[in-house]
């Protein structure tokens, strides 16, 4: 098995569609989205009305397309939304989907 | 106060205000709240499309100007409050600002409903009103903060569709045209579903809004005094604008209650959605804290009847 | 038993339980479930508040004693016999126990559609006496669970919620509370949402609870033989303690029929959230698979018929 | 054509399809779009069971024959079409064509409100003739599918499941003998909620399934113009068909145009489920754009009316 | 804490049940799963209808499971089905558990 | 970038509330959760009524943090919830913010 990086992105919902398609323009193959909830220094997140959800971003990729997605997020997103990035290592077969 | 208080809706508000404030485990789970207000906005615009099949429109002109005037004035007016006396930064009064332009649906139903309740007569087109009253406040405000920040390239696109596709103003003019094209015959399949069933829905609605609104609560110490007393103080002031443009344009007692609380109501929707995207410098949790755990709760609760009366006092004045 | 049968309602459940068992993809959205569970809480909550309106309400006054009673000695009995002839667990036993003493809103509104539908009339304060049943066997539950296991100290404050402002609880409370204030008339602009639509809803919300019913059923191996007797033998004992406790504070037959229903039936929203908080040595899969998995169905299908034949039988013995 | 598009449930289909064309930010939760459509085919099945408890069964086994036959004629002519013209695949070809055999219980629901609509009366046992069609299709799809072709066990058992007890034709079913049992007296609890509240619900679902149907458009470049054109000739051959055995088997001008619609619309939750278990190879995104974004909308915007037109000239000929 | 492999399983949600016997079959002695959205090669799963909703299934398994599951499901349902399967380290404790 | 950890707990909902408030005074600075069902040693849980749910609560913390998080849930919830717990090591910017 080949190894990849998953970059895990968590920010609100209302701005998903930009991340994806940022995300896509920087090489990214796929994404899986989740819908989630949470806390972090912009406060709480319930998802209780339209401006409050968070999603969960997960794409899997090689580590330059990785790092590209990571910087540009930082210098685009990370001033003015709640969001937070990080990355793994995971093993995938079929390494050419990615 | 006490009719409004006697009303079923706003008695639900209360109650999921009260759950939220004594952290009851009450919950409703998302879906609820995105279905019942995109129901909620259908059905306002289907009501108010069919009323307006009956009605002659010649006489929706100068208060519809009116309105678009409101839609201009207040969002100025709000803005140089809170930049000059709020010290609020340019991003954040121009955001806040446009919430007060724009209007609150919700709190256009509940008017209504106040009116019907009381017996007091509106002009059938009323519903055009709210339409004209979401927009311009929106540009106004994101012209406003873009004026001299440069924030990176205004995503127009992205914009556009955020204002004028946007669910809000969208579901009211489809609403809008279907009832208006059918009229209130051809809408009798659907009236059970639309129209009777509507309080119903509504109060349900604000037991969950009563909640979100309780949420709301704990960043009051966040956003300070100023931005609590403006919540307040600026609703009155619009209503009062309100008041005076119904009147001059020739609105009944009713009308003009309908176009002060239109006034007085800040969006909680359309606006949040818009400036997020065109005013990502502006920190939200002041404008959702001050539209939505603010105003939205003392225009139900002190305000509809309120502006009821300043409706018929201004009536006697100038009418 | 037949007319029972013929009641939608009851058919709704019928269905849900065998797409359960025949394993059919039927699934409702976890939303829908919460959402109608809270809407038959609040529509409970105002229709009885709207009849509370209207009726003497001094009568209440021992039936709600013999309620609170019932809520207190139903656990203890239950508690003894699960403890003593079924060997469980000192906190296994106090939890099924606490979910016996409690009441299922759900069947209530059930009984409450059977009576109608055979047109048996019936105290118009019922709906207090629910309410009255929730709490006590709650808190029995936890102080026998509690008397020697020491498992932590108690979240008070977490379990207060849990069960004051728990979400049954408190929309029963509610309800009856703007229902009380509103009076039916008052409530007329919500009728068609909350008490036209509500045999409709409760239909509904029936084919879900048969769907999770049916998945129950697969543990009832897990439970062992005792507890599924247990399950049909103590809502006969409690509804017999209904039925006497009934006649002797002079309710009529209908009036009977639910307080032996209601004594008969096991919580499955109040109890089980409390419990697993305030006892969580008890394993949930004891409570849930007899309250849910046996005693609903079993109510439903046989109690409720039943105990309207035995409330008839004991008036006539001490009416 | 017109008295169809001022259908309110037409309209908001074509409302739901703008604001998917124009990108608007509308969408509906999951959870709505699942709990309308199980919604919808209870009330389906519940009126159609009313009804049947009235009408003359003797009258239905032609028409029933009439249906069974053209739910294995239709796929047959629908896989050739594919096959040789078409040049699909086998599985690709197969697949398609069941769903082209098999029905839209939602297409039947708003075939039966445009007849109401112009006053058309039909036979009261038609909701029998769409859980006829449902099935067969289904079964000869598969069975082509796996003539040749190898493509592992066939999870029969799954299968089955999917199919009998696939959601769609449960529910259809579930409503169907209730109806029957309780009759249109024994319905009157639930009338409101599942009867005068059908339309509006109908409306509403159709606002979105205009967006899935419009998100399903985006692959019309892919799946290439002969299967577009498949998904608007197939209907006109099919209805055909259902308008000669309509008129052959002796249904009104009413229940013809039921036949020829139930014939013409193709299938988007029974076959769909069935297919991507039971014949994996074929595309998914095939079946699904011809079926949900070609013929979907067509029958909705013009075959309906068209089919009444066909009924009313077949009469005249045949009849 | 122990070594476990964490396997991550994102594909239709109609085959869902069909993935997890299989899982449980090769020796997986729990799973977690998640609904979600995403895309991939086999085009946007928005799950704006039936067919079309994804499924995020989690497995914490010993090396040899995860390796045994990998292999399965590219052999069942990569051909058909729009699915992806990724491998990460994880430490846990009770490793008796999984 | 930075090493972190990554905290990820899957328990019954009904706990959510006491699981975060623990976590967050055991000096997490955030968490994203998402509801989830699954199965395990305690059986099914299918979410299918109020206490069958789970959740999936998802914490990126320092190291110490993440083995103070474990430690405590396992001798407060594991014996008498459903649950579990595994880490796994993951890269992030901005450190300070976790
Ligand atoms: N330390 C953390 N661990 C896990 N999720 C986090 C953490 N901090 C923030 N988040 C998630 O990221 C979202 C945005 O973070 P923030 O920008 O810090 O408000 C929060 O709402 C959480 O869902
Ligand atoms: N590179 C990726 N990163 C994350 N998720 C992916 C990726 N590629 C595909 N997926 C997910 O896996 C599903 C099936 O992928 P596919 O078979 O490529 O269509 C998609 O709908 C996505 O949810
Ligand atoms: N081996 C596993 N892999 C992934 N998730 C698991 C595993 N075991 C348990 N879970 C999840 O953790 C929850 C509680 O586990 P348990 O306490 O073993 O019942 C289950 O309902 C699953 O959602
Ligand atoms: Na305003
Ligand atoms: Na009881
Ligand atoms: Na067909």
């Amino acid at each position: 098995m080949e190894k990849r990086k998953l970059v895990t992105i968590v920010t609100e919902e209302n701005i998903e569609q930009l991340v994806i398609n940022d995300v896509k323009k920087l090489g990214a193959h796929g994404y899986t989205s989740v819908s989630a909830s949470g806390e972090g220094s912009r406060g709480t997140r319930k998802g209780d009305w339209d401006l409050n959800k968070n999603v969960r971003i997960e794409i899997v990729c090689d580590d330059s397309t990785a790092h590209a997605i990571v910087e540009h997020l930082m210098k685009t997103y990370y001033q003015d939304y709640a969001m937070i990035v990080y990355l793994a290592d995971v093993e995938v077969l079929r390494p050419q989907k990615f | 106060m006490i009719e409004n208080l006697l009303d079923p809706v706003v008695l639900f508000f209360l109650a999921g205000l009260i759950a939220g404030v004594l952290k009851s485990d009450l919950r409703l789970p998302e879906s609820i709240y995105e279905i019942l207000s995109i129901y909620l906005l259908l059905a306002i615009g289907l009501k108010g499309g069919a009323e307006l099949h009956e009605s002659q429109l010649h006489n929706v002109i100068s208060p519809a100007a009116a309105s678009i005037v409101l839609g201009i004035v207040i969002p100025v007016i709000a803005y140089f409050i809170l930049r000059r006396l709020g010290k609020f930064s340019r991003p954040d009064s121009a955001a806040i600002a446009a919430h007060y332009g724009s209007v609150s649906a919700v709190t256009f139903a509940v008017v209504l409903s106040f009116l019907s309740q009381i017996r007091e007569p509106y002009e059938q087109f009323v519903t055009v009103l709210l339409v004209l009253l979401e927009m311009p406040a929106i540009a106004v405000g994101i012209f406003i903060a873009r004026l001299k920040t440069t924030s990176g390239p205004l995503r127009v696109g992205t914009l556009m569709h955020e204002v004028f596709l946007g669910k809000s103003l969208y579901l009211l003019a489809v609403g809008l045209v279907v009832g208006y094209v059918l009229g209130p015959h051809g809408l009798l399949p659907v009236k059970i579903a639309f129209v009777d069933l509507f309080r119903g829905a509504l109060a349900f609605f604000l037991l969950e809004m009563g909640l979100v609104a309780s949420n709301r609560l704990a960043d009051l110490k966040r956003v300070g005094a100023f931005l609590v007393l403006f919540g307040i103080l600026m609703p009155l002031i619009s209503s009062v604008l309100g008041c005076v443009l119904g009147v001059a344009t020739g609105l009944s007692v009713g009308g003009t209650t309908v176009l002060a609380t239109l006034a007085a109501s800040a969006s909680y929707i359309a606006a949040p959605a818009a400036m997020r995207i065109a005013v990502p410098q502006a920190n939200p949790t002041l404008y959702i804290t001050a539209s939505l755990g603010i105003t939205f709760p003392f225009n139900l609760i002190v305000g509809i009847p309120l502006y009821h009366q300043m409706a018929i006092a201004t009536h006697s004045l100038l009418g």
